[in-house]
C-alpha cells in the first residue's frame, strides 16, 4: 500500500487494486490467523485463501475471455451464420456464415477422436496393464516426445507424409494437390493422442489394484477384467481426459491452415478439397479488418460447441461413475 | 465427383462443387479450342472457355483480400470455385512449382532457378503478372494531428531509432502549423518475413540512401529490439492500440489510421491508386523479363513526379500448358477476371486494396493470358 | 555453417547473419523461458483450481465450476491472442511499469548503471562484483535493464508467459482434479482422525498420491505452452537475443512462433538445388522434440523412484 | 481427561436415514468401554459422532450433545480439528498411507502439532510407538519401507501405532483386532490396559471374549430391522452385561457361543 | 472335485524375497482345511498361490507344484483364467466393485464372462448367493444401489456371495469373518459347512475357536523372524493339533488362550 502511494495514482486500474486487496487480505487474515489460533491454523486458513484465490484468478480471464466473445460475437450468430458459407462474402446482399466451417470442424474433429480415443486408451492400457520391457519403455519414450510436438510441427508432419502414402494410391500430381480434411484430422490424431493416453495413464493407476484381484479372483480374463471393471471405473476420468482433449484440439489453427487448407463453401467430403474448420474460419475472418464480426461470430460458435460436447460427456461421465461413498 | 475409391485417376482435380458434371466438362473442352486472338485487346471471352469445377492457388497473404472479391464474384458468375490459400508467397511459389496448385500468388518475382524449375513443372513457358499493385501505406497513431509529412530521410531516422520523439525538430521541419505532441515514438514493424517490409525498406534504401539506412532489403525486419506484430492486421492493430506508434502496412488495410505523405520531387503525396499506378508504368522491366513474364523493377527515389513510391506489386504465377485442359480453362478464366477492368474495380470496391492496373499495363497482361493453351 | 548463413534469409540478428546453432539457441531461450514461466504459474493456480473443485466448493458449485475452467481449454489459442492484447494487455503493463518503478532502483544500487558523462557511456555504482559482472556480461540477469520496459503496449515474454499459463491451466486442472477426485476416502479419513487440518489432510493423502498425476498434467501443460504458436504471435512482439529482459519487447521468440513466421516465406527451393531454408526450420522443430523429451525423462524418473509408494496401493 | 465422556441424546443421520437414535452414556474416564451388537447396527457410525468423523461424510449429520471433558464436541465454534487431535482413531481397515513409509506413517499425525522434532525424538517416538503396537521386531530393520507393503495385520498394526503416536486423549478402536492373529491381538489388548491407565479407550468389537477381557464397561446396540435406526439397548458393567444382562435381547445376543 | 489339491515343495517368491518356503501338504477334497499362524508368516502368500493370484503382484512368482483334481495347475499351458474360475476366493478386506449395484456385484463373475443368463435365472442367483451369505434380508429391498453403501460387514458377506454365484470347486477363504459380527460369522461358518458337502475349502483365520469348530484338517504356519521365510510348521487332523501336537511351536501357538 504505501508503495502504491509512491508510485502515485496513474496507471492504477480496477485491476491492480483488486489483486492487492485479495493479497492485503490475505496477509492480514493470515497473520490474525496466526496470533490467534496458532501456525496451523494460521496455514489452513492462508491456504484455502489462496485456493479460492486461485480459482477467482482462473475464472476472471474465462469470464473475461467469454463476455468479449459473447458481446462481440452474438449479433451476427443467427441461423443464417450457422447454415450458410463464406463464398459471396464480398457481394451486396449475400448472406455469409460459418455453416461450412462448423461442417468442417465437426467432420475433422469427429475423425480426429475417433481414431485418437480407441488408440489413446488402447496405449494406455497396454502402458498401465500389460506394459513391461523394452516394448512398454518405447512406447512410453514415443508418448513422452509426442506430448512435445509443437502444433504446428505436426501440421508439417502430416503435409509431408500423407501425400507421400497417397501417391501409391492416387497417383503423383493428384497426390501433391491433396490438401483434405483427413490429412487435417492425421495431424490433429498427432496432437491429441498423447493427451489422451497421459490423461487415461493416469487414471488406470489410480483404480485400486483390489478390484482387479476381484476380478481375477473370480475366473475373469485379463481383458474383460481391464474393459469391464479397470475401464469402467476409470470412465468418468478417461471421458473428463477426452473431451479436454476434444477442446485442446477443436481450437487448432496452424496446423489445419497447412493440412487442409481454407475454402469458402461447404465440404462434406474429408478426402478429397480443402476444408473450412472454425479456428481458421476466425483466423481468416480476423485478418480482414472488414470481416472481424464474423470472426467473433465463429469464436462464439466453437465455443458454444464446445460447452455441447462438453455437456453431452459429462452427462455420459455421470451415468458411469462409481456410486456409493463418494 | 471424386469418389473416395482410389480408382479415380482421371479426376486429379478436387471438386466441391456439386453442379459439377464429366459430360459439361467434355463440351467444354471442344468449345475452347477456338483460335487465341493474337494482339487483341480483348483476350477469349471467358464464358466461351467453358470453366467449371473448381481451381486451387496459393501464395502471398498481401492479395487475400483481393482473391476474396475475385473468387466471389468468379463463382458467382461462372460457378467455379476457387481456393486461395494465403499461406504466404514463399509457400505459394514452392506449392506452384510442386504442382500442388494451378496458379500461385507472390510479393516477390521469381528468380532464375525458380523460374527454370517451373517451367519444368509446367512442361511450358510460365505468366508472371503484376495483377495486384498496392500502395504501402506509412500509417500512425498521434493524437491531434491528422495530417503529416515525411521525408524519406524522417521515415529512415524514425524506423532506424535515431528520432524517438514526435516533437523531434526533424519532423518538424517538415510539417509546419502542426502541433507535435510530445510523445515517444513506437516503430511498428512486421514480425513475418513480408514482401511488405521489403518493399518498404528497398524504399527507404532508394529515397534515403544507404547512409541513412545501413541494412539490406530483406523480407525480414532487419533491426531488433523492436515492437512487431504478424501480418498486416496485426501490426495495424497494434499501431491502432498504441498512441505514438507507427507503421507501413498495406493502404486498404490501415482502417482509421491517417497515413503521412511522402515526399516526391520535393512535394508531399499522400497515395491513391492512381498515384500508385503510375509508378508501375513509370519504372522499367526487369532484366529477364518477356511478353509473358511481366516483372517491373520499380523506381521507387520518389523522381517520378506525381507517383507514389512506396509500391508493392504482387504477382500471379500459371503455367501456359496444364495436363487437363479443364484445369487450363479455369485458369485461363479467372486469371482474365482478374485482369480485367471489372475484376480490378471490383477489388477495390470490396477492400483489396489494389490500384487497378494501368490500361496500359493491361493491354499487355492480356496478351500474355492468351497465351494459356486451352483445347 | 557458411552455407547455411548465406541460404538462411532469415538467420540473422539485426542485419548480422548467424548460424543455425546460434539461432536455435536464441529461439529455444525463449520457447524454454516463456514455458517455464508459464508453469511456475499455472501449475500452482491449476492445483488450487482442483483443489478447490474436488476439495473446497460445495459439490455442485464445484462440479459447475469445473465444467466452466474446461471450456477456457477449448479456446482457440487465436481467441487469447485477440483477448491477450484488448483486455490483458492494459492490465498488466501497470503492473509491469509498477515492477520496474519499485524494483529498478534496487537493481541500480546492486549492480550499478550506466551513465553518460561528457558522452562517454560509463558504468557506475554497484556492489563489486556485481557491477562487473553486469557490465560485461550480455546473459547477466541482475541489471536495471531486467526490469525496463519499452515504449508501448507490453507485448514482452511476461506477458506472453501469463497467456500460455492462463492456457495451460485447464489442461493440467482437469487432470489433476480427477486425480485428487480419486483419493480413497479411507485415506482422508485416516488423515482427519488424526487430527489434520483440510489443507494438512491434502498435503498427508490427496497430494502425494496425485504426484504422478501431477507432474503428468504438467508435461502435458508443458507440450502445450512449448508448442503454442498463434497466441504468442499475437502478443509478442518477436526477437531473438538471450537474455532476462522479461519486460522489454522484441526480445524474446519462440520456437513454434518462429517456425510460423518463416514457414510462409521460407522457400524449399527447386528440386535440384534444394534451399536450406525449410530444413533449417524443420530441424528447429525437431530440437523441440529433443528438448521435450528429455524433460518428460526427467519427469518419468521422478515418479518412477517412488513407484512402491504408489497410490493404488492404498 | 477427567471426567469422562457425557452423551446425550444423541441422533445421527445419514442424509435423511437416521442410522442410530437417541443414545445417552456416560464413558468412564481412564477406562475401556466395550460397544458391542450386530453388523449394521450403528456401532461404527456411533464410534464416528464421538470424533466428528461422521461429519465428513457428505450429508451426514448429528443431533444431541456429546461432552468429552466437560466441553461439548457439539458446541458451537468447536473446531472438529482439535476434537480429532484429542481422540484419536483406529479404523476397521487398516489404512496406512501409501505414500509414506513406515516410519514416516507412525509420525504422521505427530508431526502435525510439533514441526521441528529432532531427529533421536521422531526416532524415539517411532520405537515406542511401532513396540506398544507390538510391530517393532517385525518392522525395524524396514522402516523406509512403503507402510502398504505390509501384510493386512501388520497393516493394522501400523494403524494403530499411528493414532498411538498422537497420545489422544481418547482412543476409538473400530474392530482393531479384527484382522490381526492372536500374539498381535494379545499385544494389543495389553496396550489397551496399558493405556487405560492414562487414556479413555472406547472399541468395538465382534469378539465377545475380548470385549470381556479389556473392558470394563460394554454398551450393546441392536437394530429392529433394516432401515430402522439402531439403538444402544443396554449399557452396563461388562460383568453385568455377560453373565446378567436385564434384558431379553442383550442376553440372546451374548448367550451365542462366538467367540 | 475328487482328488483335492496336491501341494509339493511350493516356494512363493517376491521378487527375490522368498515369503513362503518348501510347503507340501494335501488337502482333502470336500472338506474344509483351516490354515492359521501368526501374522506375516504367510497364510494369505500361500492362500493365494492356490488359484495363481499371487503372480499377479508385480516380481511375485512360486516354484513347485500344485496339483488341483489331477492337474498341475503350475503346468506348463495352463491358464491361470481357468484355474481361477474353478478355484474362487474371498479376500482379507471386502472389495465390492463400486461400479455395480449389490445384485450386479453378486453376478459380477458370470456377467464379467458375459456369460448368456435369462432374467429369471439371475434373480434366482442372486437371492440363492445373498441367502448363504445370509445377506439376502437386509438387501432384498435395496439390490439396485450401489455395492460400496453397505457397512464394512455387510460388504464383506456381498462378497462372499459374489464367490460363492460362480460356484466353484475350491473355495479359498481369508480371513473372510474377520470384519463379521457373531451372527453373521455363526451364518458364515454354517455356510462353510454346507457348501464342504460339494466344494474343498480352505480357509485362512486367526480365529482358533473358527478353525476348531469348522475344519477337518489344520495346518500352522510359523516364522522364525522378519525376512525369514514362512514354514508350514505342522499339518494335520484339527483335533491333534488343537489337543496334542506334535511341535513345540504348535503347542505354544494354540495354547494362547484367545478366540
Ligand atoms: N456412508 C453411508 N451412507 C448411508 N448409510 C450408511 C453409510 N454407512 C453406513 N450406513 C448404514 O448405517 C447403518 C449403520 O452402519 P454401521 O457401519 O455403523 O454399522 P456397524 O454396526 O458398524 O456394522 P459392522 O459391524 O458391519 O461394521 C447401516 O444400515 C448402514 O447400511
Ligand atoms: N506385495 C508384497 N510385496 C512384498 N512382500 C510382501 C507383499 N505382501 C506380503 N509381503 C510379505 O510377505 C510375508 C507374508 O505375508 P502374508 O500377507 O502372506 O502374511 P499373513 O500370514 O497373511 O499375515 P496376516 O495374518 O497379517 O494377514 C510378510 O513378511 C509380508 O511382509
Ligand atoms: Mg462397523
Ligand atoms: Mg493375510
Ligand atoms: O503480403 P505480405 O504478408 O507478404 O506482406
Amino acid at each position: 500500500m504505501v508503495v502504491l502511494n509512491g508510485w502515485g495514482t496513474e496507471g492504477i486500474t480496477p485491476t491492480a487494486t483488486a489483486v492487492l486487496t485479495i493479497v492485503f487480505y490475505l496477509v492480514l487474515s493470515t497473520i490474525i490467523s496466526f496470533a490467534v489460533e496458532g501456525r496451523r491454523y494460521a496455514t489452513d486458513r492462508m491456504v484455502s485463501g489462496l485456493i479460492v484465490t486461485a480459482f477467482i484468478i482462473a475464472v476472471a480471464p474465462l469470464i473475461s475471455l467469454i463476455w468479449m466473445v459473447i458481446s462481440n460475437g452474438y449479433s451476427e450468430l443467427t441461423w443464417e451464420f450457422l447454415t450458410n458459407d463464406r463464398n459471396g462474402l464480398t457481394l451486396a446482399d449475400h448472406a455469409t456464415g460459418a455453416g461450412h466451417a462448423l461442417v468442417g470442424t465437426l467432420l475433422i474433429t469427429g475423425t480426429t477422436a475417433l481414431i485418437a480415443v480407441p488408440l489413446g486408451v488402447m496405449t494406455a492400457v497396454y502402458l498401465v496393464e500389460y506394459g513391461r520391457g523394452p516394448l512398454a519403455r518405447t512406447v512410453t519414450f514415443l508418448v513422452d516426445i509426442m506430448t512435445g510436438i509443437p502444433s504446428i510441427v505436426a501440421g508439417l508432419f502430416a503435409a509431408a507424409m500423407i501425400p507421400t502414402i497417397a501417391e501409391y494410391f492416387v497417383g503423383s500430381s493428384a497426390a501433391l494437390q491433396m490438401k483434405t480434411g483427413f490429412m487435417g484430422s492425421v495431424a490433429l490424431v498427432v496432437l491429441m493422442t498423447p493427451i489422451v493416453i497421459r490423461n487415461t495413464e493416469e487414471m488406470l493407476r489410480i483404480v485400486p489394484n483390489e478390484l482387479r484381484e476381484a476380478s481375477y479372483a473370480l475366473g475373469v480374463t485379463k481383458s474383460r477384467t481391464i474393459t469391464k471393471v479397470v475401464l469402467r471405473t476409470a470412465l468418468p476420468g478417461i471421458v473428463s481426459g477426452v473431451v479436454i482433449a476434444v477442446a485442446r484440439i477443436i481450437g487448432e489453427t496452424a496446423p489445419l491452415l497447412i493440412t487442409t487448407g481454407t475454402t469458402n463453401v461447404f465440404n462434406w467430403n474429408l478426402f478429397t478439397g480443402y476444408m473450412e474448420t472454425l479456428p481458421t474460419y476466425v483466423y481468416s475472418s480476423w485478418s480482414n479488418q472488414a470481416t472481424r464480426e464474423l470472426a467473433w461470430s465463429g469464436a462464439l460458435t466453437l465455443i458454444l460447441l464446445v460447452l455441447l460436447l462438453n455437456l453431452v460427456a459429462r452427462i455420459i461421465a455421470k451415468a458411469f461413475a462409481p456410486k456409493g461413498e463418494k | 465427383a471424386c469418389s473416395d475409391t482410389s480408382e479415380g485417376e482421371e479426376t486429379p482435380d478436387v471438386t466441391t462443387d456439386a453442379t459439377d458434371e464429366q459430360t459439361e466438362e467434355e463440351t467444354a473442352d471442344d468449345e475452347a479450342s477456338t483460335e487465341a486472338g493474337g494482339s487483341s485487346e480483348l483476350p477469349t471471352p471467358i464464358a466461351d472457355l467453358g470453366v467449371s469445377g473448381s481451381l486451387n492457388g496459393s501464395g502471398a497473404s498481401s492479395q487475400a483480400n483481393a482473391q476474396q472479391a475475385w473468387r466471389d464474384n468468379f463463382s458467382a458468375d461462372f460457378g467455379v470455385t476457387v481456393n486461395y490459400n494465403p499461406t504466404g508467397s514463399g509457400t505459394g511459389r514452392e506449392q506452384f512449382i510442386g504442382g500442388a496448385v494451378s496458379f500461385a500468388g507472390t510479393d516477390s518475382i521469381l528468380d532464375e532457378e525458380e523460374l527454370a524449375a517451373a517451367a519444368q513443372r509446367c512442361g511450358s513457358d510460365i505468366v508472371e503478372l503484376p495483377l495486384y499493385i498496392s500502395p504501402i501505406a506509412i500509417a500512425y497513431n498521434v493524437p491531434g494531428v491528422d495530417s503529416l509529412n515525411l521525408s524519406a530521410a524522417n521515415v529512415a531516422a524514425i524506423f532506424s531509432g535515431e528520432i524517438t520523439n514526435w516533437n523531434d525538430e526533424a519532423i518538424a521541419a517538415d510539417n509546419e502549423g502542426v502541433e507535435l505532441p510530445d510523445l515517444e515514438i513506437v516503430p511498428v514493424n512486421r514480425a513475418d518475413d513480408s514482401g511488405t517490409t521489403e518493399n518498404f525498406v528497398q524504399y527507404i534504401i532508394e529515397a534515403a540512401g544507404e547512409e541513412a539506412w545501413p541494412y539490406e532489403a530483406a523480407d525480414a525486419w532487419p533491426i531488433s529490439g523492436t515492437q512487431s506484430a504478424e501480418k498486416t492486421s496485426g501490426v495495424v492493430d497494434l499501431t491502432t492500440q498504441t498512441e505514438g506508434a507507427i507503421t507501413y502496412a498495406d493502404a486498404s488495410q490501415i482502417g482509421d489510421l491517417p497515413a503521412a505523405n511522402v515526399e516526391v520531387n520535393g512535394e508531399f503525396l499522400a497515395y491513391s491508386p492512381e498515384a500508385a499506378a503510375a509508378i508501375v508504368d513509370g519504372s522499367e522491366p526487369t532484366a529477364d523479363a518477356t511478353d509473358l513474364i511481366l516483372t517491373v523493377d520499380l523506381k521507387r527515389d520518389g523522381s517520378i513526379a506525381d507517383a507514389y513510391p512506396v509500391v508493392m506489386i504482387s504477382y500471379i504465377v500459371a503455367c501456359t500448358e496444364y495436363e487437363d485442359a479443364q484445369e487450363a480453362a479455369n485458369v485461363k478464366g479467372y486469371l482474365s477476371y482478374m485482369a480485367s477492368d471489372e475484376g480490378q474495380q471490383a477489388a477495390t470496391a470490396a477492400g483489396g486494396g489494389n490500384a487497378p492496373i494501368s490500361d496500359d499495363l493491361q493491354s499487355r497482361v492480356f496478351p500474355a493470358i492468351d497465351a494459356i493453351v486451352t483445347e | 555453417m557458411e552455407e547455411i548463413q548465406a541460404d538462411v534469409g532469415f538467420a540473422r540478428v539485426g542485419s548480422e547473419p548467424i548460424s543455425f546453432w546460434s539461432f536455435a539457441a536464441r529461439a529455444l531461450w525463449g520457447t524454454v523461458l516463456s514455458s517455464l514461466m508459464a508453469l511456475v504459474i499455472a501449475v500452482p493456480l491449476a492445483i488450487g483450481i482442483a483443489l478447490f473443485i474436488s476439495h473446497y466448493a460445495p459439490r455442485r458449485l464445484a462440479q459447475f465450476l469445473g465444467y466452466v475452467i474446461d471450456l477456457l481449454a477449448a479456446i482457440p489459442s487465436i481467441i487469447y491472442g485477440m483477448w491477450g492484447m484488448s483486455t490483458l494487455e492494459p492490465m498488466l503493463r501497470p503492473i509491469f511499469s509498477w515492477i520496474e518503478v519499485t524494483f529498478r532502483p534496487w537493481l541500480v544500487r546492486l549492480a550499478g548503471e550506466e551513465v553518460q558523462v561528457d558522452g562517454d557511456a560509463v558504468w557506475q555504482g554497484g556492489l563489486p562484483g556485481f557491477n562487473y559482472a553486469a557490465e560485461h556480461w550480455d546473459w547477466w540477469p541482475i541489471t536495471p535493464d531486467l526490469v525496463d520496459m519499452s515504449a508501448g503496449p507490453a507485448r514482452n515474454l511476461a506477458m506472453g508467459s501469463v497467456i500460455l499459463a492462463i492456457m495451460i491451466l485447464p489442461i493440467i486442472t482437469a487432470l489433476c482434479r480427477e486425480v485428487f477426485i480419486q483419493t480413497p476416502r479411507l485415506q482422508e479419513e485416516a488423515a482427519m482422525a488424526l487430527g489434520a487440518t483440510r489443507w494438512e489432510m491434502i498435503t498427508m493423502t490427496v497430494l502425494p498420491m496425485g504426484r504422478s498425476g501431477m507432474v503428468s498434467a504438467a508435461m502435458l501443460g508443458l507440450g502445450r505452452a512449448l508448442g503454442e504458436t498463434m497466441a504468442l504471435l499475437m502478443v509478442l512482439s518477436a526477437g531473438l537475443e538471450i537474455n532476462f529482459k522479461i519486460f522489454g519487447v522484441g526480445q524474446h521468440s519462440t520456437i513454434a512462433s518462429q517456425i510460423a513466421l518463416r514457414w510462409p516465406e521460407a522457400s524449399a527451393g527447386t528440386p535440384d538445388n534444394p534451399s536450406l531454408e525449410q530444413p533449417f526450420l524443420i530441424a528447429l522443430g525437431l530440437l523441440l522434440f529433443v528438448l521435450t523429451f528429455v524433460v518428460n525423462f526427467i519427469a518419468r524418473a521422478i515418479v518412477n523412484r517412488r513407484k512402491d509408494f504408489s497410490g493404488a496401493n492404498a | 481427561m477427567n471426567e469422562g465422556i457425557d452423551v446425550s441424546n444423541l441422533n445421527i443421520y445419514y442424509g435423511d436415514f437416521l442410522a442410530v437414535e437417541d443414545v445417552s452414556m456416560h464413558i468412564a474416564p481412564r477406562a475401556t468401554t466395550a460397544l458391542i451388537g450386530p453388523s449394521g447396527c450403528g456401532k461404527s457410525t456411533f464410534l464416528r459422532s464421538l470424533n466428528r468423523m461422521h461429519e465428513v461424510i457428505p450429508g451426514a449429520r448429528v443431533e444431541g450433545d456429546a461432552i468429552i471433558d466437560g466441553k461439548n464436541i457439539y458446541g458451537p465454534g468447536v473446531d472438529p480439528v482439535d476434537v480429532r487431535a484429542s481422540v484419536g482413531m483406529v479404523f476397521q481397515r487398516a489404512n496406512p498411507f501409501p505414500t509414506m513409509s513406515i516410519a514416516d506413517n507412525v509420525l504422521a499425525g505427530a508431526k502435525l502439532n510439533s514441526k521441528r522434532m529432532s531427529k533421536s525424538e521422531a526416532e524415539e517416538l517411532v520405537e515406542f510407538s511401532l513396540r506398544g503396537a507390538n510391530l517393532w521386531e517385525e518392522v525395524k530393520d524396514r522402516l523406509g519401507r512403503p507402510g502398504s507393503s505390509l501384510s493386512g495385520g501388520q497393516q493394522q498394526r501400523l494403524c494403530i501405532a499411528r493414532a498411538i503416536a498422537v497420545k489422544p486423549d481418547v482412543l476409538l478402536m473400530d474392530e482393531p483386532c479384527s484382522a490381526l492373529d492372536p500374539i498381535s491381538t494379545l499385544a494389543i489388548e495389553d496396550l489397551i490396559r496399558e493405556l487405560e491407565k492414562d487414556y479413555t479407550i472406547v472399541i468395538v468389537t465382534h469378539n465377545m471374549q475380548q470385549a470381556a477381557r479389556v473392558s470394563s464397561m460394554t454398551g450393546f446396540f441392536n437394530i429392529e430391522g433394516t432401515g430402522k435406526p439402531g439403538h444402544l439397548i443396554e449399557y452396563d458393567t461388562t460383568d453385568k452385561i455377560f453373565s446378567n444382562p436385564s434384558k431379553k435381547a442383550t442376553e440372546d445376543y451374548v448367550s451365542g457361543r462366538f467367540g
